[in-house]
C-alpha cells in the first residue's frame, strides 16, 4: 500500500468510526446510563432513516429543518414510548426489559413493512452536499460523508459535556445506581428518565436520518448496526462517552485495515478486537470515567 | 489446639503491609500479629486503612508490599478463598448478604464452603447435616434462631449486622477479622455481641475493628491506631487512653472517663 | 407536645411489607424547629416509620400533614421537596459519581430560598471529604461514606433532617462534631428526626423522644424527661 | 374431477428478501388464474409458509408444508441456504421442489434430483456470460468484489471463468463478510490498483450502497462496473443518478419489448399494480413448468414419471423468451446484456445465447 | 425481638416427600411426552421434538443465566459447534451415537472450556458481549472458511446409529427414533440439573450469582464453580445442538448465530428466570406462539404479520407477568414449594 493510498485508508477509518460513535452515543445513553439493554436501539436507527425518506420530500432543500423536525419527531415517540413500555420495568430484573426491547424490534419492523412496504429506497443529499473532493488523483471524495463526520463530532462534544459536566448529567448517572435514593433528594426520576430516553431516541433517529443518504434506506437495516454499537459501548466501558468515541475510532480503523489485509477473515476482526480488549481491561477502556 | 497460646508463636502475622490506590498510600507498612486467646483491637480516624488492612489480611484485595503467614506458613500468594478454608474469617463493615436466601441458608452455605464437595450430586444441600448443624448453631449464638426460615433481605438493619457475624463465625474461623461488627446494633444486641467476643477470644485469635469506644476498651487486651494508613500507637488499652497523640487524632474528649 | 404547631404530624400509622403488620398505628409529631429522636431496638420499626412517611413504603392507613397540609401518599421526590433532607440508613452513596458530584446533584435552595448550607460550608464540616473529591463513591471508606451522606443531604437546605443511624461508622470525634453540627441545625430553626443507637446522646441533643416497640409507640415525651426514666430504659431498649 | 393440488409456497415474508417472495408470488398466482384458477385441470390450493431467509429454521419449515400441509409441490425460495435445506427435504420425502429463483450452482449440480427444478437461473450463468462481455468490451485487467458468502463466491468464480477463458485476467478478488455495507476500505483499494473494470455481486441495500459509493468515489469512469442483474434490478429508483448508463447481464430485461413480455407485463401491472420485475416472470414461469408437466400426467399429479418427463421436455414460454430445461433441471436460457437508463434496465443485445449451466457434479 | 423458634430443620423425611411431589409433574409430564407420538401426525411430532430439543438448549442456558448469574449471548456457539462436530465426525457411513453424541459435547466443552476461561474475566455486560464475540468468531469461522460449506453449510450424509452386539437400538434415519433420544437426553438433562440445583454445588452457584464477593470469603473459589458452571452447560447445549443436527440432516452457520442465542435467552426468560420449569414452559410458549402465529391456515394472511402479533404478546407478557410464565403458574397454584426452586 503506498502512502496516499494509507492516508485514505485512515480518513475511511476516522469517518467510519465516527458514523458508528453516532449511533452508539445514542446506545451509551440509554444502556450505559440508564441501564436498560436496549436491543431496540438499531430500530430507532432505521425508524430514523425512514424518517429521513419521509420528511425529505416535505422539506425539499431545507436538510438542516427537516433534521431538527425529525429530532423532534423522534423524540416525542421516545417520551412515549418509555412511558406505555419502559417505566414500570426498572424495578424489575434487567433481562425483562432485553425481552421487552426484543419484542419491540418485531413490533416496529412489522410497522415499517407496513407503513413503507419492503423495497430499498433512496434519499437524496442536498444539492450543497452532494459534490466530491479529489482525493490527490486516486479517487474523490463524498463531501456529504465529511459532513456526517463534523456532525458526529458536535454530537459527540455535546453530548460529553452534558452528561458529565452538567447537574443533568449527574442526576442521570446517579439514578441509574439508586433510583431510590435520587427520589429522596427532590429529583423527579420518572420524568428524568422519560427525558433521557427520549434523548437516546432522537439520538439514534439523528443517526439514521444523517446516514440515510449515504446508506439508503432498506429493511432489516437496523439490525446489522445493532451488535457492532453494543461492541463500541462495551470496548470503551458503558456508560463512557469519551470510551465511546475512542472504541469507535478503534473499531473504525480494525474494520478497515481488517478488510484490507485479511479480507477473508475480516468478520472476526471486530470480535477479537472485543474480546482482546476485555481480556486485558475487563470494564472496558474507560470504565470510570464518564 | 493453644489454650492460652500468647507466647507461643502469632497465628496470623502481617508484615509491613502496604497498600496504594493510584496515589493514595492507603495503608503503609502496618506489621500486626494476632494470637490466640488474645483481642487485638485497630481504631482509629475514618479513612486510616483499617479496612483495607482487613481486606488485605483476608485476601478480598492484594497488598502492594508486604508479607503475610499463617501458623507460620507464608500465606502471602495465597488467594482470598484459600486463605478463608484455612481459617480465616471475615466480617464486614457494610453488610454482604444473601438477601434472596433465607436465613439459614445464609449461613449454611458460608458453613458449607469448609465442606463443599460440588461433585456430590446426589445429595441434598439442605440435606447437608453438618452445614445444617454449624448454621443452627451459629443463628442461635447470634439471636437469630427465630428468624432462621425468613428471607435475609426482609430484616431490619441491625439484624442484618447480626447475620453478618453469624455468616462470618459459620465458616468455623480460626482467626476472625471484624469491620464494625457492632455498628447498627442496639445498645441490647451491642451486649450480646461483646459477651461473644469475650467467649470466641478464648479460642481464636480476633482482629476487631469498631469505633464504639466503650466496647473496644472493655474487650480488647491490645490496641493499635491508626491515622492516615499509618499506625501511630499500638499498646495496652490503659496506655492507649491517656495517649496524647491518640486523643488528639481519634478519640478526642469523650473519653477521657 | 401537641400544643405547638406541628411541622410533620404522622398519625394513625399502618404498614405492612408483605403479610407482616409492622407498624401498627404509630404517631408523630416534630414541632417546627424541634429535635425529635426516635429510639427502639434493632427490628421495631424506627426505619420502616421513616421509609412510610417519606412515601417509599405504601401506609395501609394513616395520614401525614406537613405544616397543616395534607400530604399522605405523596412520592418521596415530592416530599424531598418540601423541604426534607434524608439520610438514609446504610447511606445510599451513589458509587458512580465522584464525591465533588454526589455534593453538587444534590444541591438545591431552601424551601425559603435559603442557601445556607453551601459545597464550600459542607465540606469544611468534613475536610476528609475535601481530599477525596474525585474518588468514586464506591471507594470511600465506610465512615467517609457516612460523611457524605450527611452532607448531601445538607446541600438540600433541608427544613427537617431525617436522620437514620448518621453516626453509623464514624470515629468517635467525627460524631462529635455531628452532634454538635445537629444542635446547631436545630438553633437555626431546622427540625431533626434523629435515630441513632447512641440512645444517651438522641436524648441530650433531642427535645422530644419516642420509643417504638414492635411498630407500636410506647413511650412518647420530653427528652431530658426520658434520659431520668431508667426503668423504661431498662425495658424498652434493654439497657 | 381430481382433488385440487396443493402447492407450498416457501417464500421469504418477512426480512430483506420479503419483496421478491411477495413477486414470485404474485407471478405464480397470475399464472394460474390465468389458467381459469386449474393447472392440468386441477383446481389449485396454496399453503404459505414464511421462511424468513433463515437457514437454520430452514429444515422446521420446510416439513410445515411436507409433513403438516402434506403439499403436493413445493415452490421455493429466494436464500440459496434455505433453498439447500429445501432440496435436502424435498430428496428425503421426495416430494416435487420447484426453485423460482435461488442460485446456489449446488440445486441443479450435485444436490440435483429427478423432483428437483429451477425456474430461474443458476449463479454461474450471468456471471459467466459478464466475463465473456468483460473481455469482449476490451478489459484486461478486472477486479472483483463481492460479499463473503456462497452466492458471491460463486458469481465470481463464473465471472473468472468466462473473463479468463476469453482472455481477461483477473487482478484481485476482493470481499468482506456478509452483510457488512462498509465499502470505503475496499473502494479505496479498487482505486488505488486502477483496474480497467470492476465485477461486483451485492443484492438488495448492500447493492444500493455499493453502486452509490462507487459512484461517489469517482470511479464509474476511470473503472466501469459490472455486474449481475441482481446489482440494478429492483433498486434502480434508490440507486438514482449513480447507476445511469450501468452494464449487467440477467436472463431478463425491462423492455425486451416482445409481444409475449408486454402481454405478460400489462397483465401483472392490472393485477398488483407494480411493474413485473424478474422475480415475477421466475414465478410465473415455476407455475408454466409445473403446469406443462401437470398435462403431460394427464392431471394427475401422482404419476411423477410422466409428470416430471412433461416438464424435462417442456418449451416453456416465459416472458423473458421461450426456454427448455438442461437434464439438470435448470433453464438452458438467453443471457441479455442490458444497460441502465433512467429507471429502467435496457437491454442491448444477448450476451450469450442459449446459454446452459454446466451442472458440475451432477449424477441424475 | 424473639420469636418463637421454628421447628428444627426441614426434617429430611419431610424433604424427600416434598422432593417427590417436586418430581411428580415432571415425570407425568415426561410419560406424556413419550405417549404422544401415537396420537400425533407425524407434524405434529416434529413439532414436539423441535420444542423438546429447544428445551434442553433453555435448559442449559438456564444453568448459567437462571442460576449462576451469568448471562450469556452466545450459546449458541456451543449449539452450533456440537451440531457441526456432530456433521463433520459423522463421514459417509451412519457414525454410532455412543462416540458421536459425547464427541459433540466434548467439543463443546472444550470450546467452553477455553472461552469460558477468558470470559470469566469480566462480569455483567462485559461478560455477555465477551461471550457473543467468541460465538461469532466461531460463526465466522464456519461462514467465512471452507471447513463447514461456508455460508450454506453441509448436510449429514447418513444419520447417526447406535448398535449393541449387531441389533441397531437406534437409527436416527426414522424420526421416532430421533424423538425417543431427544425425550431421553430432555429427561436426563432435566434430572440432571435438578440435581444439581439441589446439590451444594447448586446452592453454591446460586451464593455467586447473589453475592460473589461473600462466596470469597466464606472459602469458595468461586472462578472454578463459574467455569464448571459454563463448560456443563455448553456440554448441554451441545445435546441439543447433537440432536439439531441429526433431525435436520443438517448444519449451517446460521445455528451459531447471535440471533439463536438471543432466542434462547428470551425463551428463559420468558419462561421466568430461576426455574427449571420455567426454561421449559418458555420453549414451548416461544416455539407455539411463533407456529400458532405464523401459520396462515389459521390466522389467514395475518399470519404473514407474525412478527407484529407475537412482538405484541411478549410485551403483553412482559407488562402482566413480571416472574414471567413460571410466575403465573405459581400464582395459580400458590404452592410455597415453588419459590424455593433456585
Ligand atoms: N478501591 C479504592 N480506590 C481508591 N481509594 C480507596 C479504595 N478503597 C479505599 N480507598 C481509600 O483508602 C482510604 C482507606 O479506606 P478504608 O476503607 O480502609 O478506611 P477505614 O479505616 O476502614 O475507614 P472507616 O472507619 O471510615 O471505615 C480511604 O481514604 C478510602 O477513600
Ligand atoms: N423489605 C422488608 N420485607 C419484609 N419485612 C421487612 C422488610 N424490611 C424490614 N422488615 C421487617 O420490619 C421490621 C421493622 O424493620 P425496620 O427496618 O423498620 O426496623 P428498625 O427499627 O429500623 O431496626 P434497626 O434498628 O435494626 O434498623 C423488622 O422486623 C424487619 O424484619
Ligand atoms: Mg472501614
Ligand atoms: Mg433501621
Amino acid at each position: 500500500m503506498d502512502f496516499p493510498t494509507f492516508l485514505i485508508q485512515c480518513l475511511n477509518a476516522v469517518q467510519y468510526g465516527l458514523l458508528l460513535f453516532l449511533v452508539a452515543s445514542g446506545l451509551t445513553l440509554i444502556f450505559g446510563i440508564m441501564g436498560v439493554i436496549n436491543l431496540a436501539h438499531g430500530s430507532f436507527y432505521m425508524i430514523g432513516a425512514y424518517m429521513a425518506f419521509a420528511l425529505a420530500p416535505l422539506f425539499g432543500d431545507q436538510f438542516i429543518l427537516q433534521l431538527l423536525a425529525g429530532i423532534v419527531l423522534s423524540a416525542l415517540l421516545g417520551f412515549v414510548l418509555e412511558w406505555i413500555f419502559f417505566s414500570y420495568l426498572y424495578q424489575r430484573d434487567h433481562l425483562q426489559q432485553v425481552l421487552m426491547t426484543y419484542a419491540l424490534i418485531l413490533v416496529f419492523e412489522e410497522v415499517r413493512s407496513m407503513l413503507f412496504g419492503n423495497d430499498v429506497h433512496g434519499v437524496t443529499a442536498p444539492p450543497w452536499l452532494s459534490g466530491g473532493l479529489s482525493l490527490g488523483g486516486v479517487m474523490t471524495y463524498p463531501v456529504y460523508n465529511l459532513f456526517a463526520s463534523a456532525a458526529c463530532i458536535v454530537v459527540a462534544i455535546g453530548l460529553y459535556f452534558v452528561v458529565n459536566r452538567t447537574r443533568l448529567g449527574m442526576m442521570i448517572r446517579a439514578g441509574a445506581s439508586n433510583r431510590d435514593m435520587v427520589r429522596g433528594l427532590g429529583i423527579n426520576i420518572r420524568l428524568l428518565y422519560r427525558i433521557v430516553f427520549a434523548a437516546g431516541v432522537a439520538l439514534a433517529a439523528l443517526a439514521g436520518m444523517i446516514a440515510a443518504p449515504a446508506a439508503s434506506v432498506y429493511p432489516g437495516m437496523g439490525g446489522q448496526i445493532l451488535i457492532i454499537c453494543f461492541v463500541v459501548v462495551v470496548i470503551g466501558g458503558i456508560g463512557s462517552i469519551s470510551g465511546a468515541l475512542i472504541a469507535s475510532l478503534l473499531v473504525g480503523f480494525v474494520d478497515t485495515f481488517g478488510k484490507v489485509f485479511f479480507a477473508q477473515y475480516s468478520g472476526i476482526s471486530v470480535y477479537v478486537l472485543m474480546a482482546l480488549i476485555l481480556i486485558w481491561r475487563p470494564e472496558g477502556l474507560k470504565s470510570k470515567g464518564y | 489446639m493453644h489454650t492460652d497460646a500468647h507466647h507461643s508463636q502469632p497465628l496470623l502475622q502481617a508484615g509491613a503491609l502496604t497498600r496504594r490506590f493510584g496515589g493514595l498510600t492507603a495503608v503503609k507498612a502496618v506489621s500486626i500479629d494476632l494470637h490466640v486467646g488474645e483481642l487485638h483491637a485497630v481504631i482509629g480516624t475514618n479513612g486510616a486503612g483499617k479496612s483495607t488492612l482487613i481486606n488485605m489480611l483476608s485476601g478480598e484485595i492484594a497488598a502492594s508490599e508486604g508479607m503475610l503467614k499463617l501458623d507460620g506458613v507464608d500465606a502471602t500468594a495465597w488467594p482470598q478463598p484459600k486463605r478463608a478454608r484455612a481459617g480465616i474469617g471475615r466480617s464486614y463493615q457494610r453488610t454482604t448478604i444473601f438477601p434472596q436466601f433465607s436465613v439459614l441458608e445464609n449461613c449454611r452455605l458460608t458453613a458449607q464452603a469448609a465442606l463443599q464437595r460440588p461433585w456430590h450430586l446426589w445429595q441434598s444441600a439442605r440435606g447437608c447435616a453438618a452445614s445444617v448443624g454449624i448454621a443452627r448453631e451459629v443463628l442461635e449464638v447470634a439471636g437469630l434462631a427465630g428468624f432462621a426460615e425468613r428471607p435475609a433481605g426482609s430484616m431490619s438493619h441491625g439484624q442484618k449486622r447480626q447475620l453478618e457475624i453469624a455468616m462470618c463465625l459459620a465458616t468455623r474461623p480460626r482467626v476472625l477479622l471484624l469491620d464494625e461488627p457492632l455498628a447498627g446494633m442496639g445498645a441490647e444486641e451491642a451486649e450480646r455481641m461483646l459477651s461473644l467476643l469475650e467467649r470466641l477470644k478464648r479460642d481464636h485469635a480476633i482482629l476487631l475493628v469498631e469505633h464504639d469506644m466503650d466496647a473496644v476498651f472493655r474487650v480488647a487486651d491490645r490496641i493499635t491506631v491508626m491515622v492516615n494508613g499509618e499506625v501511630i500507637a499500638s499498646d495496652t488499652p490503659d496506655n492507649i487512653r491517656v495517649n496524647p497523640d491518640v486523643q488528639t487524632a481519634y478519640l478526642g474528649d469523650a473519653h477521657e472517663h | 407536645m401537641n400544643t405547638e404547631a406541628a411541622m410533620l404530624d404522622v398519625a394513625g400509622v399502618n404498614t405492612y411489607y408483605g403479610d407482616s403488620h409492622i407498624l401498627q398505628g404509630v404517631d408523630l409529631q416534630i414541632p417546627a424547629g424541634r429535635a425529635l429522636g426516635l429510639l427502639g431496638r434493632n427490628g421495631m420499626g424506627k426505619t420502616t416509620l421513616i421509609r412510610s412517611l417519606m412515601g417509599y413504603v405504601p401506609m395501609a392507613a394513616g395520614s401525614v400533614r406537613w405544616g397543616g397540609r395534607d400530604v399522605t401518599g405523596w412520592p418521596p421526590e415530592k416530599m424531598a421537596r418540601l423541604g426534607i433532607g434524608y439520610v438514609p440508613e446504610g447511606r445510599g452513596i451513589f458509587p458512580n459519581l465522584s464525591v465533588s458530584e454526589n455534593l453538587v446533584m444534590s444541591a438545591r435552595a431552601g424551601v425559603d430560598g435559603s442557601r445556607a448550607w453551601t459545597y464550600d460550608r459542607v465540606l469544611s464540616l468534613f475536610p476528609r471529604l475535601a481530599e477525596r473529591l474525585d474518588n468514586g463513591g464506591a471507594q470511600l471508606s465506610g465512615g467517609e461514606q457516612q460523611m457524605l451522606s450527611i452532607g448531601r443531604a445538607l446541600m438540600t437546605n433541608p427544613t427537617l433532617m431525617i436522620l437514620d443511624e448518621a453516626t453509623e461508622g464514624l470515629a468517635p470525634l467525627i460524631v462529635q462534631e455531628i452532634w454538635r453540627v445537629i444542635g446547631q441545625i436545630r438553633e437555626t430553626g431546622i427540625s431533626t428526626l434523629i435515630v441513632d443507637r447512641n440512645y444517651r446522646m438522641v436524648l441530650a441533643h433531642t427535645d422530644l423522644a419516642v420509643v417504638l416497640e414492635k411498630g407500636r409507640v410506647v413511650l412518647a415525651g420530653e427528652s431530658a424527661a426520658l434520659a431520668q426514666d431508667h426503668d423504661a430504659l431498662g425495658r424498652y431498649l434493654g439497657v | 374431477q381430481n382433488a385440487p393440488i396443493k402447492v407450498g409456497l416457501m417464500l421469504p415474508a418477512t426480512g430483506t428478501f420479503a419483496n421478491l417472495g411477495t413477486m414470485i408470488e404474485n407471478g405464480f398466482k397470475m399464472y394460474v388464474a390465468e389458467q381459469g384458477g386449474k393447472l392440468g385441470g386441477n383446481e389449485v390450493q396454496y399453503f404459505k409458509v414464511d421462511d424468513e431467509s433463515d437457514p437454520a429454521k430452514a429444515a422446521d419449515n420446510v416439513n410445515k408444508l411436507i409433513k403438516r400441509d402434506q403439499v403436493d409441490v413445493l415452490v421455493g425460495t429466494v436464500h440459496s441456504g434455505v433453498a439447500l435445506a429445501m432440496a435436502k427435504a424435498a430428496k428425503e420425502s421426495n416430494t416435487l421442489l420447484i426453485v423460482p429463483n435461488a442460485g446456489a450452482d449446488v440445486v441443479t449440480g450435485p444436490m440435483c434430483g429427478k423432483n428437483i427444478f429451477r425456474s430461474s437461473f443458476s449463479n454461474w450463468q450471468p456471471a459467466y456470460a459478464m466475463g465473456k462481455v468483460a473481455a469482449e468490451r476490451g478489459h484486461k485487467k478486472v477486479m472483483t468484489i463481492t460479499w463473503n458468502y456462497a452466492a458471491g463466491n460463486e458469481s465470481v468464480k463464473g465471472f473468472v471463468e468466462g473473463f479468463e477463458a476469453a482472455g481477461g485476467k483477473v487482478s484481485q478478488q476482493l470481499n468482506l463478510p456478509f452483510p457488512q455495507v462498509e465499502f470505503q476500505a475496499l473502494l479505496t483499494q479498487i482505486a488505488s490498483q486502477k483496474p480497467d473494470a470492476v465485477y461486483a455481486f451485492f443484492a438488495g441495500g448492500g447493492a444500493v450502497k455499493f453502486v452509490k459509493d462507487y459512484a461517489a468515489a469517482g470511479l464509474m469512469k476511470s473503472a466501469p462496473l459490472y455486474g449481475p442483474g441482481f446489482l440494478t434490478d429492483g433498486t434502480l429508483e434508490a440507486q438514482g443518478e449513480a447507476a445511469q448508463g450501468m452494464y449487467t447481464t440477467l436472463h431478463y430485461a425491462d423492455n425486451l419489448n416482445t409481444p409475449r413480455d408486454n402481454a405478460f407485463r400489462l397483465a401483472f401491472a392490472k393485477a398488483y399494480k407494480v411493474n413485473a420485475d424478474v422475480y415475477a416472470v421466475q414465478g410465473y414461469d415455476a407455475a408454466q413448468m409445473l403446469g406443462a408437466g401437470l398435462k403431460a400426467a394427464g392431471g394427475d399429479i401422482k404419476n411423477r414419471d410422466k409428470l416430471v418427463a412433461g416438464m424435462e421436455t417442456a418449451v416453456i414460454d416465459s416472458p423473458r423468451g421461450k426456454f427448455k430445461l438442461s437434464p439438470a433441471h435448470n433453464p438452458v436460457q438467453d443471457i441479455y446484456l442490458r444497460q441502465v437508463k433512467g429507471n429502467v434496465n435496457e437491454v442491448k443485445g444477448v450476451a450469450v445465447k442459449a446459454l446452459a449451466d454446466p451442472a458440475k457434479g451432477c449424477k441424475m | 425481638m424473639t420469636s418463637t423458634p421454628l421447628p428444627l430443620a426441614a426434617a429430611p423425611a419431610g424433604a424427600s416427600r416434598r422432593g417427590l411431589q417436586a418430581s411428580l409433574l415432571p415425570l407425568a409430564v415426561a410419560v406424556l411426552l413419550s405417549l404422544l407420538p401415537s396420537f400425533l401426525s407425524s407434524y405434529g411430532s416434529d413439532l414436539v421434538l423441535r420444542i423438546m430439543v429447544y428445551a434442553i438448549f433453555a435448559l442449559s442456558l438456564e444453568l448459567l443465566v437462571g442460576t449462576t448469574g451469568l448471562v450469556s449471548l452466545g450459546h449458541a456457539g456451543f449449539f452450533g459447534i456440537a451440531a457441526y462436530v456432530t456433521v463433520l465426525a459423522s463421514g459417509d457411513n451412519a457414525a454410532s451415537i455412543a462416540w458421536l453424541l459425547p464427541a459433540a459435547m466434548l467439543a463443546a466443552g472444550l470450546y467452553a472450556l477455553v472461552t469460558g476461561a477468558l470470559s470469566l474475566r469480566t462480569r455483567g455486560v462485559y461478560f455477555i458481549m465477551v461471550t457473543l464475540a467468541f460465538a461469532q468468531m466461531a460463526y465466522f469461522v464456519f461462514h467465512d472458511t471452507p471447513i463447514g460449506g461456508g455460508s450454506d453449510g453441509m448436510f449429514l450424509t447418513s444419520r447417526p446409529v447406535l448398535a449393541a452386539g449387531g441389533v441397531t437400538l437406534l437409527d436416527l434415519e426414522k424420526s421416532s427414533h430421533v424423538y425417543y433420544l431427544a425425550l431421553g437426553c430432555l429427561v436426563a438433562t432435566y434430572a440432571l440439573l435438578a440435581a444439581v440445583l439441589r446439590s451444594r454445588f447448586g446452592h453454591a452457584l446460586a451464593g455467586i450469582r447473589i453475592n460473589e464477593q461473600r462466596m470469597r470469603a466464606a472459602g469458595y473459589h468461586t472462578y472454578w464453580y463459574k467455569l464448571a458452571a459454563f463448560v456443563l452447560a455448553a456440554m448441554l447445549a451441545g445435546v441439543a445442538g447433537f440432536l439439531m443436527a441429526a433431525k435436520n440432516g443438517a448444519v449451517n452457520p446460521e445455528l451459531l448465530s447471535w440471533h439463536e442465542s438471543g432466542g434462547v435467552l428470551m425463551m428463559i426468560i420468558l419462561g421466568g428466570l430461576g426455574s427449571l420449569r420455567g426454561a421449559v414452559l418458555g420453549a414451548i410458549a416461544f416455539v407455539l406462539l411463533k407456529e400458532f402465529y405464523a401459520s396462515s391456515a389459521i390466522l389467514g394472511s395475518i399470519a404473514e404479520r407474525w412478527q407484529l402479533t407475537l412482538g405484541l404478546t411478549m410485551i403483553l407478557f412482559v407488562a402482566l407477568m413480571p416472574q414471567g410464565l413460571i410466575g403465573l403458574a405459581r400464582r395459580w397454584k400458590r404452592s410455597p414449594e415453588a419459590g424455593h426452586a433456585h
